[in-house]
């Protein structure tokens, strides 16, 4: 069960069309050499669920500016001047979701949830096609799980068995998509192994990894 | 639109900061709020990427990549700080356990109703985290340019799409502090040299005047 | 802000007819100093939000044995007998929750949100009185929020602003009830200076804290 | 209710088990699983109250009394384990990340429905986290013996209340293997010197035979 994999391997499981999560905000804790490989390789149409779509030179901007993207769920696109630009141009759908929002549905998709209940969004724009359920008299949206494919994630300090640290703000949403997608590759910024990640501070334990792939840079 | 107004703006949100409050700054001018924290009152700053702690902008040459804020900018941690992700940090968000979130706003209307994070067609950043601050931090102040060189920001009623309904407490600007209450906004305090009718003339809102009207201290 | 208070300092947060959360997981993890003190101290009419009722002579369970609890929401009562007693004879009300239906509840009391769809328990007793919600052609039982007046959580390694660490099989319900009570009282095997626990590895920041006692016996 | 039969159970689901499984195993019988896995295989272990990667019963002095088993029995963890609290715990179960669980059973019925935790009046010890096990695990395995003194546990309809609706996909008892599929049980496996006639006596349910009915592997 040897996961380490290279990256021309991991291009295997990436395709056009796919339905792909990726970790990081604004491009902290984006896994980049997956940003890179799709990049070289061409893929395109993809659907990416994000926290936002980072800036044009970092992250998951670079896909957008390279017009690889068909549809994008997100929180904020605003340091990404092109995401707006190919919204409104109709080239690229955007979908809009407040960033705990994000955060809970991709959270269902991974823990077995049919959805969950918030506060956030009452009365505005994102209600619209939700269902709203009242409980002891505060009105909700009922928001519902999201999966996807692949999950792309980055970690700081990976073992062989795939267990995940991930230091300071490069967590972020990192740990719920390796929940929440049929298959979970980590871009490890260091390779270590097994014991070497004390087993109170691993994040994502290993067997939601399905392979690792060496060489992200600080 | 002068550095002095958005100093004026912080300098007086900082007052309603008390000693021990969990506070969670947008970016821009509330982000400038923290460095005009009066005498004696630390806060813990919230910052939703994932971290309690935030301290100042680290010396050129000592950032860490891994230690940014919201805003993608370097910053450097407290003692006592604590990383945690996305899902807990809007726990702690939308979970009521953010005292104060201080946030920019395009608009404000009587009802303390909230629009600041598109302009249909035109600039679309998206909501980001603040849609979860407005329903969750226990009280929300808005501190923004009093108007859009002269039109008002604060209306009767919001004409963008909002970001939540009935969210605002206070709305600070760099002529007024303006409360909003089950009645509507109340014109608490009017900044040095700033008479009723400059106020009146940028507001679109009806506001009543506060029987024991201030001026704001801004030092 | 010194959160550093001595156990009878406590008691002034402790009262008959509360509703209190007591982390742990058949007694590990549960701060037993507090139990003491609630036995010492004659509190009673307690109803407590917990996995579990302990065994007899730990945890929970010495609250049960002693007769000073009026309700029990937990998932499991099975190591402690007299727990099963009391319900039978009706002296004590119990609500059954499945483990993984009361670890969210608590989460969405503590996270802000007005409930969550599980697949648990459908077509079984758990489903009384409760919505039914059909998403994708699946049924779920909407379940509600859990919050309480307290939480006594056990801290292993709690620094002086209340960031605490717990170590192996000890963390269990104690970070969720931390987020969803009025009050947190953590009890602490270690307490240590401020930047002794990296903060990487805090598993409940301080600012959910209220107070800190020590005396946590391993 | 033999040491022998329990043996027999737990050598036999051992063999359902596959090198890299997730799996948990309720207390009891089904732990004893654990200590039968054919050569070649590793299995990690769940545990419920929150971690990954649970090792032996560890050595008399060298327990640790911060790591025990849902069981409250203190275990050692392997080399790669994790711990987490019980949300992360449940997600992983409830989210399907786990592929087998084995648990004990009162009865279990036709529909593959299956009931655990209660006898009303009588015995309660509560579900604790065995309705989530059964409604997230990708493959559910019942271990019990076969019929109490005689009388059957395997029913055309469960008589207590029930654990899970339809979760069941096998039953492993010390006479015999049976699947549960859309068109209710089949007999797949008899345990040696047990005849189908022995089955169906201490059996409430339909049984179909299967075509190609073998001989329970325990070795």
């Amino acid at each position: 069960m040897n996961k380490i994999i290279s990256i021309d391997d991991v291009m295997e499981h990436i395709h056009d069309g796919m339905t792909i999560m990726v970790g990081g905000f604004m491009g902290v804790g984006t896994p980049e050499i997956f940003i890179n490989a799709i990049l070289d390789k061409g893929i395109k149409d993809l659907t990416i669920i994000a926290n936002d779509t980072g800036l044009p030179d970092r992250g998951i901007g670079r896909l957008v500016v390279e017009k690889r993207l068909k549809k994008v769920i997100a929180s904020h696109i605003g340091l990404n001047p092109e995401t707006g630009k190919q919204m409104n141009d109709k080239v690229l759908e955007v979908e809009l979701v407040p960033q705990g929002t994000l955060a809970e549905r991709i959270r269902c998709g991974g823990h077995g949830l049919g959805g969950v209940l918030t506060p956030t969004g009452i009365g505005t724009l994102v209600e619209e096609n939700k269902e709203k359920i009242v409980v002891n008299g505060i009105a909700y949206l009922l928001e519902l799980p999201l999966r996807a494919e692949l999950a792309l994630i980055r970690g700081s300090i990976v073992d062989k068995v795939g267990n995940v640290f991930y230091n300071a703000s490069t967590r972020n949403f990192n740990p719920l998509m390796a929940m929440a997608a049929d298959k979970v590759i980590v871009g490890a910024q260091r390779i270590v192994e097994v014991k070497e990640i004390d087993p109170n501070n691993v994040m994502t334990p290993g067997i939601l990894v399905d392979y690792i792939v060496g060489g992200e840079k600080p | 639109m002068s550095i002095n107004a958005k100093e004026i703006i912080a300098r007086r949100i900082a007052k309603e900061l008390k000693d021990g409050d969990v506070v969670n700054l947008g970016i821009g001018l509330p982000t400038m709020v923290a460095n005009f924290l009066p005498k004696g009152v630390q806060v813990v700053l919230q910052s939703e990427n994932g971290f309690v702690g935030l301290g100042n902008t680290p010396d050129k040459g000592l950032e860490d990549v891994d230690v940014v804020n919201a805003g993608a900018q370097f910053v450097t941690i407290n003692d006592g700080a604590a990383y945690f992700d996305s899902a807990m940090s809007f726990g702690i968000i939308r979970g009521g356990h953010v005292d104060v979130t201080v946030l920019g706003a395009l608009e404000v209307d009587e009802n303390g109703s909230l629009a600041n994070y598109m302009i249909p067609g035109k600039m679309i950043p998206g909501m980001g985290g603040a849609m979860d601050l407005v329903s969750g931090a226990k009280k929300v102040i808005i501190g923004m340019i009093h108007s859009a060189k002269g039109n008002p920001k604060i209306l009767k009623e919001c004409t963008l799409p909002l970001t939540a309904v009935c969210g605002v407490d206070l709305i600070v600007t760099e002529m007024a502090v303006i409360e909003v209450t089950e009645n509507g906004l109340v014109l608490k305090e009017l900044a040095p040299g700033i008479n009723i009718n400059d106020i009146l003339r940028e507001t679109d809102a009806h506001l009543t005047i506060d029987d024991n009207l201030k001026t704001m201290d801004i030092l």
